[in-house]
This record gives C-alpha cells, sequence and structure tokens, in this order.
C-alpha cells in the first residue's frame, strides 16, 4: 500500500518535473511581455530532436546537446525578433496567435527537416531503476527533477535579485516606464525568448529519453506546461515548478487511486478548483493595481 | 495517343495524432504509384494521384473525401487511416458510389458489409483473437489491460472486453492513459498490485508503447507482456531502450520476414516491400505501410482484370479477390466479407535481442 | 435626511490601517470635501463607499438605506457613482459612446429587443446618444464628440470621466481629484461644473489637493490623517486648525480660504 | 446612400448579396461543401467575437459547446428518435445551461487565467465524449441522421448551403443589432473597464453571463448543424485545437468586428484547401500566413484593411 | 546649448499634435513650459524621450542630433523623465522601482542617491517594500520623481510633477526642483500650477495646440496678460 503510493508519487513528481521544465518558458516570456507563448512546447521538441539527428551524424552527446540548445535559443530569438518585436503594441491575443502560427511553423519546418518518425534518446545514466521502499526510480527521473531544480534556482536568482532580470519583469508591466528608464525593452524581448526557448530545450533534452521524441511531441506537452504556469501563477518560477507539481501529482493519484480513464479530466478539475479559490494561481501575484 | 490517366484518390492522417500510421501509408503509396506508372501503368494507362493529408481530423477527412469526388473527379480513393476518419465518409462514398480501400483498423467499417468499402488491415478483432489464442497456449488466463485513448486503442480495448467471455479470458484490472502521457507507472502499478493477474497487454501505438514496456521493466513486472500490431515497428523496440525483450504482439508476417521459411507464400512480395521501401526512404519499414501496400495492388489487380475503370466493374472484381498475396496476408473477399483477411494472416512475434523473434 | 451616513468604517492592507474606525455624515445637497495627506485614506473611503472593497468593519447608509455589502451596480442604481484618481476609461469606445454607457441604463434593455433591434430600443440609443452629447457639452468636451477615447489628452478624460458619471443620473457623486492636471483657468471651469451640479441637487462629495478649489467651493470639510479622522468643519474651520495646517496644509496655504 | 455604406446595413447587404450570388459561381459540391464550413464556422466565431472581440473574455473552451451541440443532436437523434429541430434546440438550450452554470466561477478569472479556466472546461468536455464510447461511439465516432422538419429531409449541399447561409445572415443580423444597442455597449465597456462599469451601473457579471451564454448557444448550433449535414462526428471537434481554431478565426478576422469573424472564418477554412496541395509544405506556409497576417495587420484583417483605406481616401 | 528643438512635428495616426515645434534648454537652466489641456506637453516630452517618434524636425541634445535614437540610448545619455500618470512599476516594490530608475548605472551608487530620495520623501521609505501600484495616488507621483532622479540626469524632464500631492507636498516638490536646479540639474518642466512653476523657472514657454505661443523669462510672463487669465486664473 505505502510502497505503492510512493510509487504514484514519483510518477507525479516526474511527469510534474516535466511539465514544470515545460511551464518555466511560459513564465519567462511572460515575464517579459505578459505574452503566452504558444511555441513553448516546440522548442522542447527541438531540444529532443535536434539533439537526437546531431548525435546520429555522428556528435558525441554533450556536444550534441550544446548545439541543440544553441539551435533552440537561436531560433527563439529569430521568433522575437521577426514576429513578436515587429507586432510589438498589437493586443496580447494577436501576439498569442502569432506565437500560435510560430508553433505550427516550426512543427511544420521540423517535419521537413527531420522527419515525423518517433525517436530515441539513451538515458544519461542508465536505465535501471533505483529501488526505494519498494518503489522503483528512473536515474532519467532524477535527472529531470534535478535539472528542473537548479534550473528554477537560477532564475529565482535572476528575477528576485539581478538587476537584469528586474529589468525584464519592469519591460512586462510598463513598457512605456521601462525605456523611460533606459531598459532597452526590445532587448528584453529577445533575451527573454531566447532565455525560454533555451530553457525549453533542455527540458527537452532532459525528458527525451522519458518521452521518446518526435514533430508533435511539444504539443500536449506545452498544453500541460502551459497549465502548470497558470496553476502555479504566471511569471513565477516557483509558481511553474508547484503547479507543475500540482497537476503532475493529482493526474498520477487519480489514475492510481480514482480513475485512469478521468485522470487528465480530474487533473483539469482540479486547476479549476485551484483557480477559483486562488484566481491568480498559488503563488500569482495578487492584484496590484488600484484605482 | 495519350490515353487519360487513372485518377487515384488518398487521404491519409500524415500529421496528426495518427501520423505514426499515416506516413508510412503515404510514403508507400507515392513510392508504387511511381513504380506503377514507371512500368507502363495500368491499363496502358498512367496512374494519376492525388493524395491529401486531413492531420486526423474527421472534419477534414470528409472535406477532402468531397473534394476528391467531386473536383478531382477520381475513380478510386485510398485512405482513412484511422477508423474515426474511415467512418467519416463512408456516407458521401457510398451516395458517390465509388471504390473505396481503407487503411483503418476497426471491423465497424466493413462490419456490417457496405457495398463500397473495403480495407485491408487486420481488423484489431483479429489481433486481440490472435493474443488470447496465444495466451491460453500457455495457461494465461486473467490479465490486466491498459490502453490509450486513441481510436485505435480504445477499439481495441473494447475488443478484448468483447471477446473475453467468448475466449475464456478474464479481465481483472482495466486501465487507461491520456494522449502525451508520458508516464504509465500508476496504472501498471495498480496492475502489478491487482491480485491473480498472469498476463499483461498492451492496446495502443506510438510512444507510449516504448513508455509502457520502459515502465513495466522499471517497476520489475515479470508477468508476461503482450502488446498488438500498433507496436509493430523497430521503433517500438528502440524507444524501449532494452525494456522491449521478452513482450510478444500479433503482427503482419512483413516484421520477420527475414526469419520467414522461404516456402512462406508471402515472403517473396513482403521482401520485395521491405526492400524497396528501406531502399527508397532509408527508414525501416512498419506494417502500417503493409496496409497501403496491398489497398493500392488490391485496386490494381481489379482494374486490371475489370479492363476499364467503369467503377461498379472495378468495386466487383476487388469483391471477387481471391487468393490475393499481400503484405498483410493472403486476401480472400466475398460479397459479405469485405477484408478477407483471417487469424493465419498474423503470426506472434517476440522481441529478442532487439529485433523480431517469430514465434510457432 | 443625510445622503451619506458612515459609521466606525475600517479597512486594512496587510498590516496597514488604511482607514480605521471613520464617522462622518454628509447632509443632502451639500458639497462635502474630504483631504488630507497622500496616503491618508480618502481613495480607500471611496472605494469602501461604492463597493469596489468591503470594509472589514463599519456600516453605510445611504439615503437612510443602509447598503453595505452591495456591488457597485447595485449602488448605481441607487443614484450612488463616481469618478477615478487612476483613470479608468473606456478606451476601446469612442468618446461619446462612453458617457452614452452612463445614460444607458443597461439594466432595463431587454435583450430580446435588443436582438431585434425594436422601436424601443432605438428610441432609447437616440435618447443616450443626444443626453450624451448634451452632457459632454455641458463639461466642456464639445471638441472632442467624434473622437475616440484614447486620444483625449488627460485633462479632457478627467472631465470625460465627470459626464459618464452624471450620465448616470446620480443623486450623490463621488469626485475623486477632478482638478488634478488642471491650470487654474481650468479648474475654474471645474469650479464651476461642480457648482452647476450641486444646483440641480446632486450631493457632491469631493476629494481634491486644490486648496482654492477646496476651500472656495465646499459646504464641509472633512479631514483625514492616516487613515484617521483629524477635523471636521467649514472651510474656515479647518483652514484654522493648526492640526491640520500641520499635517496637511503647509505654512503656506495656511488661512486660503480667506484667499478664495 | 450613406446608410447604405454604414458598416451595418451595408455589411449585410454585401453579405447578402454574397450568399446569394456565390452560388452561380461555385463549380461543385466540394464547393459547395467548403462553402458551408465556412458558414458553419463563421456562426460560431461571431457569437465568440462577442465573447472575445466585444467583452474582452477569452476563450479557450468553445470547441467544447460546439461538440457538446454536435453530440446532443446526434444522440436525440440517433439514439432517442427526437425530431432533429427539437434536438437542436434543447441541445442549445442544455448547452446554454450549462454555460449559465460555469459562467459565474469562470468568469470570475481575468486574461491568461480565463484562458487556462475556459481550456481546462473544453478539455473535460472532449474527455468526456471520448470516454463514454457507450454512449458517443468514442474518438471512433457517432453517426448522425440527416436532419428532418416536418417530414421534409435537408440533403445535400445546396440545400445545406441554404440553411446554413441564412443562419449566418440572421445570426450576423442579430449580432450587430446586440453590439449596437445599450447591451452591446455594456459589453464593451466591461472590456474597457470593469470597474468603471460597475460603478455607473453595469451589472458586469450579469453582462459577462449573458454573452457567453450567447457565444455558448451558437457554438452548440453551429455544431448541431455540423452534425447532420456531415452526418458523423468525432470527438475531435471538441478537442482543445479546434477551440483555438475558433478564436484564431476571431483574432485574424479583426476582434470587435463582426464581418471581421466572417473573413476569418471564411480564411482559415478556405485556406488549408489551397494548401492542401503543397503536401509536405502545408503546415509550413499555413503557420507563415499566420504569422505574417497578424504580424503586418495586427488588429486582425477587417479593421486593420478599413484602417487602410480610410488613410488612402484622406 | 543642452537641447535645442528645431520645427518639431509630431503625429498620432493622422492626427498632428506638435506643428513645428522650436525651443531651447540651456545647461543648467530651469525652463517651465505651460498650456491647456491637450496643447502637446506631454506630446513634446515623449518626443525627446524618443518614446514618442517624431514626424519632422530636429532634437539635438548636447549638439548631437538624436531624433532616430532609441529611448534607452537617450537615458544613457543623461535624458531622464518622470512621466504624465506616474508610470509606477506597479508590481515591483518602491525599492525596485528606484534601482530600476539607475539602470544604467552602477548599483552602489544608486542606492546612495536612494537614501537622498527617501530623505525628501520619507513616505516612501516607509513603503520601500510596497508594491508601487498600490500605493496611494501621491506617493506614486513621489516614486515616479524619485525614480528619475535615480538616473542622475543631464536633463531631467517632469511632466506634471506636482499633480495629485497634497499641497504640503507640492511645495516640498518645488523646494525640491529648486535645490536640484541649484545643484545645476538642466530641468524643462511641464506644470498645470503655472504660478509656481513660472516663478522658480528661469525662462518659459507657453504652448498652444502644438505651437509655442509665446518664450520669454519666467518673471515676465507671470506679468503677462494673456498668461495671466489662461493659465493664472486671476
Ligand atoms: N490595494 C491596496 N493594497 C495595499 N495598500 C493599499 C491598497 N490601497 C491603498 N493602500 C494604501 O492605503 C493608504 C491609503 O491610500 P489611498 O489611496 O486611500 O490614499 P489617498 O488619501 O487617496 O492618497 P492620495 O491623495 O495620494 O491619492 C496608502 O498608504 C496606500 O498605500
Ligand atoms: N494616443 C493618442 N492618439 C491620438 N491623439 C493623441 C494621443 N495622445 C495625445 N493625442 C492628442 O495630441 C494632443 C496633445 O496631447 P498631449 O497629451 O500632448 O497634451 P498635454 O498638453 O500634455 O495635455 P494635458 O495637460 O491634458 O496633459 C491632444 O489633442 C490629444 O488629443
Ligand atoms: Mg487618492
Ligand atoms: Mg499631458
Amino acid at each position: 500500500m505505502s510502497s505503492q503510493f510512493l510509487q504514484f508519487l514519483i510518477s507525479g513528481i516526474t511527469v510534474g518535473a516535466t511539465y514544470a521544465l515545460v511551464g518555466l518558458g511560459f513564465s519567462i516570456v511572460y515575464n517579459s511581455s505578459q505574452v503566452i507563448n504558444f511555441a513553448q512546447g516546440e522548442f522542447v521538441m527541438i531540444g529532443g530532436m535536434a539533439t537526437v539527428f546531431l548525435m546520429a551524424a555522428g556528435a558525441p552527446m554533450p556536444l550534441a546537446i550544446a548545439l541543440a540548445v544553441l539551435l533552440a535559443v537561436v531560433i527563439g530569438f529569430a521568433l522575437g525578433k521577426f514576429a513578436i518585436e515587429p507586432a510589438r503594441g498589437a493586443p496580447v491575443v494577436s501576439i498569442i496567435i502569432i506565437t500560435i502560427g510560430a508553433s505550427i511553423f516550426l512543427r511544420g519546418a521540423a517535419m521537413l527537416v527531420w522527419d515525423r518518425n518517433l525517436h530515441h534518446m539513451p538515458a544519461f545514466s542508465g536505465s535501471d531503476p533505483i529501488d526505494i521502499g519498494g518503489a522503483a526510480l528512473l536515474p532519467q527521473s532524477v535527472w529531470v527533477v534535478g535539472g528542473m531544480v537548479i534550473i528554477v534556482a537560477a532564475l529565482q536568482v535572476f528575477f528576485s535579485h539581478a538587476r537584469i532580470g528586474k529589468a525584464m519583469l519592469a519591460t512586462a508591466f510598463n513598457p512605456l516606464a521601462a525605456q523611460l528608464v533606459g531598459i532597452s525593452t526590445r532587448g528584453m524581448l529577445l533575451l527573454s525568448f531566447a532565455l525560454a526557448a533555451g530553457i525549453g530545450a533542455i527540458a527537452g533534452i532532459l525528458i527525451a529519453p522519458i518521452t521518446l521524441t518526435y514533430a508533435g511531441v511539444g504539443i500536449m506537452l506545452g498544453l500541460k506546461g502551459f497549465s502548470a504556469a497558470i496553476v502555479g501563477g504566471l511569471g513565477n518560477p516557483m509558481g511553474a515548478v508547484a503547479g507543475g507539481l500540482v497537476v503532475g501529482i493529482a493526474e498520477a493519484m487519480t489514475a492510481g487511486y480514482i480513475s485512469s480513464a478521468y485522470k487528465d479530466a480530474v487533473a483539469f478539475l482540479i486547476i479549476l478548483a485551484v483557480l477559483l479559490i486562488r484566481p491568480s494561481g498559488l503563488f500569482g501575484r495578487r492584484e496590484s493595481e488600484r484605482v | 495517343q495519350a490515353q487519360e490517366p487513372i485518377k487515384l484518390g488518398v487521404f491519409l492522417s500524415a500529421t496528426g495524432g495518427a501520423a505514426f500510421l499515416g506516413d508510412p501509408e503515404k510514403k508507400t503509396i507515392e513510392l508504387y504509384v511511381e513504380k506503377i506508372n514507371a512500368d507502363g501503368g495500368l491499363l496502358g494507362r498512367q496512374v494519376q494521384l492525388t493524395i491529401y493529408d486531413d492531420g486526423t481530423k474527421a472534419k477534414e477527412a470528409l472535406t477532402f473525401v468531397k473534394r476528391l469526388i467531386d473536383q478531382d473527379k477520381v475513380d478510386l480513393i485510398i485512405g482513412g487511416t484511422t477508423t474515426g476518419n474511415t467512418m467519416a465518409v463512408i456516407n458521401e462514398v457510398e451516395q458517390a458510389g465509388l471504390p473505396f480501400i481503407s487503411l483503418a483498423g476497426a471491423s465497424v467499417i466493413i462490419d456490417p458489409v457496405k457495398k463500397w468499402v473495403f480495407k485491408t488491415p487486420h481488423t484489431d478483432r483479429l489481433a486481440v483473437q490472435k493474443i488470447f489464442t496465444d495466451m491460453k497456449a500457455r495457461g494465461l488466463t486473467k490479465i490486466g489491460l491498459l490502453a490509450g485513448s486513441g481510436g485505435f486503442d480504445k477499439s481495441c480495448a473494447g475488443n478484448a472486453r468483447a471477446l473475453m467471455e467468448s475466449e475464456g479470458v478474464e479481465i481483472l484490472a482495466d486501465e487507461t492513459h491520456g494522449a502525451g502521457d508520458t508516464d504509465m507507472t500508476p496504472q501498471l502499478t495498480k496492475i502489478k498490485n491487482t491480485e491473480g493477474v498472469q498476463a499483461f497487454l498492451y492496446c495502443g501505438f506510438g510512444a507510449p508503447t516504448s513508455i509502457v514496456a520502459k515502465n513495466y521493466k522499471q517497476l520489475g513486472i515479470t508477468i508476461p507482456h503482450y502488446q498488438t500490431h500498433g507496436s509493430a515497428s523497430v521503433r517500438f523496440i528502440k524507444g524501449a531502450d532494452g525494456a522491449a525483450e521478452g513482450v510478444r504482439l500479433p503482427a503482419a508476417a512483413l516484421l520477420v520476414v527475414d526469419s520467414l521459411p522461404d516456402s512462406h507464400p508471402q515472403k517473396a512480395i513482403a521482401s520485395a516491400y521491405k526492400a524497396a521501401y528501406e531502399d527508397g526512404y532509408k527508414e525501416p519499414i512498419s506494417t502500417f505501410g503493409g496496409h497501403a501496400y496491398d489497398a493500392l495492388f488490391l485496386a490494381a489487380e481489379a482494374i486490371k482484370r475489370a479492363g476499364s475503370l467503369d467503377k461498379e466493374a472495378v468495386r466487383s472484381e476487388i469483391e471477387k479477390t481471391n487468393g490475393f498475396i499481400g503484405v498483410d496476408g493472403i486476401f480472400t473477399m466475398s460479397p459479405d466479407d469485405h477484408l478477407g483477411l483471417d487469424n493465419d494472416s498474423f503470426v506472434m512475434v517476440e522481441v529478442h535481442d532487439g529485433g523480431w523473434k517469430l514465434q510457432e | 435626511m443625510s445622503a451619506l451616513t458612515v459609521a466606525g468604517l475600517s479597512k486594512n492592507f496587510g498590516g496597514l490601517s488604511a482607514v480605521s474606525e471613520l464617522s462622518f455624515t454628509v447632509e443632502e445637497g451639500q458639497i462635502f470635501s474630504i483631504i488630507g495627506p497622500n496616503g491618508a485614506g480618502k481613495t480607500t473611503v471611496f472605494n469602501l463607499i461604492t463597493g469596489v472593497y468591503r470594509p472589514d468593519s463599519g456600516r453605510v447608509w445611504l439615503h437612510g438605506e443602509e447598503i453595505g455589502g452591495k456591488p457597485p451596480s447595485a449602488l448605481a442604481g441607487q443614484g450612488l457613482t463616481r469618478t477615478f484618481q487612476n483613470l479608468q476609461i473606456f478606451f476601446n469606445m469612442s468618446a461619446l459612446e462612453n458617457v452614452m454607457v452612463g445614460a444607458d441604463r443597461t439594466a432595463e434593455t431587454g435583450f430580446a429587443s435588443a436582438l431585434l433591434r425594436l422601436p424601443a430600443v432605438r428610441r432609447r440609443d437616440a435618447g443616450a446618444g443626444k443626453q450624451a452629447v448634451a452632457l459632454m457639452e455641458r463639461v466642456g468636451l464639445a471638441a472632442y464628440l467624434g473622437a475616440d477615447a484614447a486620444s483625449l489628452p488627460y485633462g479632457a478624460l478627467k472631465r470625460l470621466e465627470i459626464a459618464r458619471a452624471l450620465a448616470t443620473r446620480p443623486k450623490l457623486l463621488l469626485l475623486d481629484e477632478p482638478a488634478a492636471g488642471l491650470n487654474h483657468a481650468e479648474t475654474r471651469e471645474i469650479d464651476n461644473l461642480i457648482r452647476s451640479i450641486a444646483e440641480d441637487g446632486v450631493t457632491v462629495i469631493l476629494v481634491e489637493h486644490d486648496m482654492r478649489l477646496v476651500m472656495g467651493i465646499s459646504d464641509r470639510i472633512l479631514v483625514l490623517d492616516r487613515g484617521v479622522w483629524l477635523a471636521e468643519g467649514s472651510a474656515e474651520e479647518v483652514g484654522r486648525n493648526p492640526d491640520v495646517v500641520r499635517a496637511y496644509l503647509g505654512t503656506e496655504f495656511a488661512g486660503s480660504a480667506d484667499a478664495a | 446612400m450613406r446608410a447604405l455604406l454604414a458598416p451595418r446595413t451595408g455589411g449585410l447587404l454585401a453579405l447578402a448579396i454574397v450568399i446569394a450570388l456565390l452560388p452561380a459561381v461555385l463549380p461543385n459540391n466540394f464547393y459547395f461543401n467548403v462553402a458551408i464550413l465556412v458558414g458553419l464556422n463563421a456562426i460560431v466565431c461571431v457569437g465568440l467575437n462577442l465573447l472575445i472581440g466585444y467583452a474582452g473574455q477569452i476563450s479557450l473552451g468553445h470547441a467544447g459547446f460546439f461538440g457538446l451541440g454536435a453530440y446532443a443532436s446526434a444522440l436525440l437523434t440517433g439514439s432517442y428518435g427526437w425530431p432533429s429541430l427539437a434536438a437542436l434546440v434543447v441541445g442549445a438550450a442544455a448547452v446554454g445551461a450549462l454555460a449559465f452554470l460555469l459562467a459565474r466561477p469562470i468568469l470570475k478569472l481575468k486574461g491568461h487565467y480565463l484562458a487556462m479556466g475556459t481550456l481546462g472546461m473544453g478539455v473535460i468536455i472532449s474527455i468526456v465524449l471520448n470516454q463514454e464510447a457507450g454512449l458517443t461511439g468514442g474518438p471512433d465516432g457517432m453517426p448522425v441522421p440527416a436532419f428532418e422538419v416536418w417530414g421534409w429531409t435537408a440533403y445535400g449541399e445546396r440545400t445545406w448551403y441554404w440553411i446554413v447561409g441564412g443562419t449566418l445572415l440572421v445570426t450576423t443580423w442579430l449580432a450587430l443589432n446586440l453590439i449596437e444597442s445599450p447591451i452591446g455597449r455594456a459589453l464593451r465597456a466591461i472590456h474597457g473597464s470593469e470597474i468603471a462599469a460597475e460603478v455607473i451601473g453595469v451589472k458586469t457579471e450579469r453582462f459577462k453571463t449573458l454573452v457567453f451564454v450567447i457565444s455558448a448557444v451558437l457554438a452548440s448550433v453551429g455544431g448541431s448543424m455540423f452534425a447532420h449535414y456531415s452526418g458523423f462526428i468525432t470527438p475531435s471537434e471538441a478537442e482543445f485545437f479546434h477551440s483555438i481554431a475558433f478564436v484564431t478565426m476571431v483574432v485574424l478576422g479583426g476582434m470587435a468586428s463582426i464581418f471581421g469573424s466572417i473573413l476569418g472564418a471564411a480564411i482559415l477554412t478556405v485556406l488549408p484547401q489551397f494548401l492542401a496541395v503543397l503536401h509536405d509544405y502545408e503546415t509550413l506556409v499555413l503557420g507563415a500566413v499566420m504569422m505574417s497576417v497578424m504580424i503586418f495587420l495586427p488588429k486582425g484583417l477587417l479593421p486593420s484593411l478599413a484602417e487602410l483605406l480610410r488613410r488612402r481616401s484622406l | 546649448m543642452l537641447l535645442e528643438i528645431d520645427n518639431l512635428v509630431c503625429n498620432y495616426g493622422r492626427i498632428r499634435a506638435l506643428h513645428g515645434v522650436s525651443l531651447s534648454v540651456e545647461e543648467g537652466e530651469l525652463v517651465a513650459l505651460v498650456g491647456a489641456n491637450g496643447a502637446g506637453k506631454t506630446t513634446l516630452l515623449r518626443c525627446i524621450s524618443g518614446v514618442q517618434p517624431a514626424g519632422g524636425g530636429a532634437i539635438r541634445f548636447a549638439g548631437d542630433d538624436i531624433i532616430a535614437m532609441a529611448p534607452e540610448r537617450r537615458v544613457r545619455l543623461g535624458i531622464a523623465q518622470a512621466p504624465e500618470h506616474r508610470q509606477v512599476f506597479g508590481p515591483l516594490s518602491v525599492t525596485d522601482n528606484l534601482l530600476l530608475g539607475g539602470y544604467t548605472r552602477s548599483r552602489a551608487e544608486v542606492l546612495q542617491d536612494m537614501e537622498k530620495a527617501f530623505a525628501m520623501f520619507p513616505d516612501l521609505k516607509q513603503r520601500r517594500r510596497q508594491a508601487a501600484g498600490t500605493l496611494s495616488g501621491g506617493q506614486q507621483q513621489m516614486l515616479a520623481i524619485s525614480r528619475a532622479l535615480m538616473a542622475r540626469p543631464r536633463l531631467l524632464l517632469l511632466d506634471e510633477p506636482s499633480m495629485g500631492l497634497a499641497p504640503a507636498l507640492v511645495a516640498e516638490v518645488f523646494d525640491a526642483i529648486t535645490a536640484l536646479r541649484d545643484a545645476g540639474v538642466t530641468i524643462l518642466l511641464v506644470e498645470q500650477n503655472a504660478f509656481a512653476a513660472l516663478s522658480v523657472a528661469k525662462r518659459g514657454y507657453v504652448i498652444e495646440t502644438g505651437r509655442i505661443a509665446l518664450a520669454d523669462t519666467g518673471a515676465a510672463l507671470l506679468e503677462d496678460d494673456s498668461v495671466k487669465s489662461a493659465y493664472l486664473g486671476i
């Protein structure tokens, strides 16, 4: 019984960490532009796919990973520069539609440049499960959770202490005032897209040994990552983590104890319930504008 | 003098949820239509291929079928990667009255029989039957079932439930997972902890097949592990990263063509297909492409026999298919069987040393 | 009967007591001003009265009827409305439409008749339009009748808010710094406008830092400091109160009531 | 003459003329089919634009209502033998009632959180349709009987063309009436500033609920008509991507522009048909087109074009 | 000449807000700009800061033409603005707002200046950690002014700094402005409180519907009849 619970918990945390890693990208872009970047899932895909294809082309794993992240960063930068920046000042929904267009475009490009097949990436440190109190844990899950912890800690420092992180937030809250204090709002936007793309790619690489990778892998992960970012409270890296874990654990526990057929439905019900109690997510900034 | 080409209409799910199936289907059709034309076409006429990608959406499938019929005025339609997309267009095809060969699994497509509708893949019902037979032969009658949420997955699981009584198999645990799920350990843990389960069956295709195998090994489950022909691709084995060893599944002979005895009737045709496909696309075959291969040549044979493109003539020639040796098996159709395959056309294979091993 | 009675009103934000144990009464037809240093809680009082915030404690009566807990829209139906210190303009509409929303009395429009655009709706529309034009002219925005709200300069937006509030035909009107950002000449126009509003029988509560305006126009003045009642009385009384001078007016403006 | 050029009457007239004359140039049933899909999407998008464009409340879950309408019609007529019209009306009423119940809690959320809330709602609906295979046929879908009223069966593309065209025209007319009325102004005021709308007497909750229900009902009606027209439905009608498609049509066509919605629906329905011949490049180009339109015409097609024209004519 | 504006034109879409404005500010000078609502004062400041593109004319800062320069580079050159409407970073704390005000400078320097700002506005010090958006209107105004000072600007643009401030504070703000002036900061001051502004300014401009209508010393403008009646309400 308790080892079963532990197993569900391990599953929930692994999956939750996956969602959290994807959700972090949403938070970063939101933090500089208040935009939801629906192409975030595609960076996860690009990270995994690029690594796989670079490795197939003979690159050693570390090099393949570095190049894949670099590729994602470049694409993220380009997305910001050529698609988002020219549309600045447009209503937020319009920009969201641009990101949806971008995700369709990137997926189409991935199918052309690479392929539509399923690819597998070897686990970083073997696939012999570790036994924890009767429950089994894959080493790759440790990589995923560890990667998430490191990234989120770095982001937390970035946004709450580094001035450039603050500048990014300021750009989102009030671009006019940001310009007036000498912040390059353009630079912040591009930086955030590049950063989010890079983190998305790292997420994609960390989870590829678990999820496998293919041109469409970003769709569902993007959706779940978005949910994680929202439930946790947009813009707060800790929020994305909390949100990811809430969604992941809710799914695992529902599948384990209630109904696997309705596990996604129950997870979304929990998300709704959280939002009804805390309308700006678990760690979201409370309404700070007043009349 | 230049003859009017034969117009072949195809709609497939080359993108979207069923892209794993639709992509090799599309590649197969493109490859072989080109070959047919290079060999002088059919009835001395070239085959003109019109192919659309429905993105795994039923609404799109219907629109493209209307387009094939009304706009492109094709003589024959092959397509419908998924059951839903096939079912969505059946009405239209029946009304227009032109031969249609589906590439989707479920038995509802041809049961009850519809005048113009045929299909080539084994029904998942056949697959489940084959699996149950194999289980019983090993003395396994109490099973745990896990299925995905897609059309194929659910239909397979549904068949398992429908057949369990007549086949004397008992489903003790019945679980599902969602689209895009990346971890099935909770479901598998439940099955593992269900008292009395002797074997495990997974219904699904794509990435989850490998994930299930991995989680299965991770949890240290040792009871026999069965999957379906949805996993009949080396990508399943590779993706599982060693965890697929020992997984059994029913598949078309194509999958183990190299280990078939030379006397096997399908050996020649299957090896030829395998060679052509792998040569043409530099990627391993899957059995899904085989469905498209069979559909294309069933149609080609029927057109040859009919000697014309008269729709009714072609249709009835398809229906009269007898002993056609395809990749999926040997087809013998009749007015009340628009599939024409039986259980024997499946072989049981087991993953062994990272490859397929034919079971007796 | 008094137009508004407030008793024991309190509101905390986190540890900060923005308004505490505040009581006052505004008589009908008065121009009643609330002044006090920045952050004294004036806007918060407005937010509490109009139902934008829920008080931690205290009660409010509008024309003798208790209104605690009602949403702002219900209070608007009872003749209570306001303008905002931090502008709340419908920037997605034209200036005229902004005022029309106030005049619309949307609660009375039937859904079906709106869908079918029955003559009653057309008449109502035309009426609201006419009323809005008249109000914009009254507040001095005749030049902006055809303009998008987003293109109006700041000072004009302040007046647009007043016009919109007037369009609801209020009995009690709360104005939050209507003269901020206006020069002296423009402030004088606002002065006249407020007087004429009051002459029409509307009770006005005014929050304003322009002492020339406040001292000249108010029937009664309440002074707040850090959320607490500091003084209340006529312009003269308040202007002479040493506590008020120290906390708020500064020496420069002491006794400026005489000047106005 | 002036009145004719006003967006309302002029637009309605233009729409009526287009609907009336289009059949003359549509060469075959396939084109009729596309036109019908345009119309059905437009009906949904007009409703959705009232919600998103006018009242400023985003929804990423309207395909759920579309799917519910479709399944209500399919089930009530197919499995229970109800008359089609009754099924459509009851389906729409039930969806309206559901939307009414959901509106209060969900519409308390704002911005992206509202997007999430509605998304979750839509996903749950689509999961139920997928899982309750006994009722809905699961992912494989279910057949829908033809639309029948008083012994007359709506059959074939041409008939459906007129039904959908007529419905679209009426919907557009009603929507235009609504947005020009005090209710329409109230909706836009809510978009502009909810708090300001409240203090001048607009019962914001009530109007948000109202417009949510209207848009849900229109989605349901669109779904019902689609079900009968196509004769077969699958749960993919209710899925998240379908919701996104609707929102994209609205935004691409132009927020707060009724005719923009129709144009958006038309373009995003027709475009994939053009792109279908590009095969492998199809998705790529579709994404690129979506991006470019929004980059160069950020307010959406119709409002941006109108602005350009106005600038020209000056 | 620190700032020289020559025949500046600015349009909002089809609406022309500035019809060829020319004006100059000398190093160390305090210049006041007064005018009615909608005259174009804010627009002019926006053009100088570069957040509103100019439609023609020239803006020279310390001799360089900056008309096409990005806004953030202008801040680095030394142009800071406390904008109309305050425009604080709502969800960020008071301290963070001030730190960002000194975005172009080193953190240590900014921390020093921050103490000075707190000394000028003790209210802000008290609410250091409060989210700026929840400050009262006047508190936000204090923050906006302080934030602009954090850049240690060569040219400080103030758009109605006394708006919404309590009378005692208005006096303090004007004291602060004169102190800055005396410390050698060049200031272009837009004010509705024309009397106060012209009293402390060396020179003043009167702007009417996008055109400079009058230019003279502050003292002379205070005596001008048309100014008296239109802006001083006398
Ligand atoms: N939503 C809120 N959250 C936190 N603190 C708040 C909030 N609203 C107001 N406050 C605090 O309450 C106090 C009173 O604010 P209020 O806006 O009522 O002042 P005010 O008298 O209107 O000042 P001003 O004249 O500057 O407009 C201030 O210190 C302010 O910071
Ligand atoms: N975003 C905008 N779109 C269109 N027109 C605008 C916009 N902003 C300002 N205007 C117009 O430009 C002119 C100048 O406005 P500006 O804000 O510069 O005036 P101002 O002198 O600062 O007035 P105030 O004293 O009210 O702040 C006005 O006529 C105004 O209507
Ligand atoms: Mg205030
Ligand atoms: Mg201004």
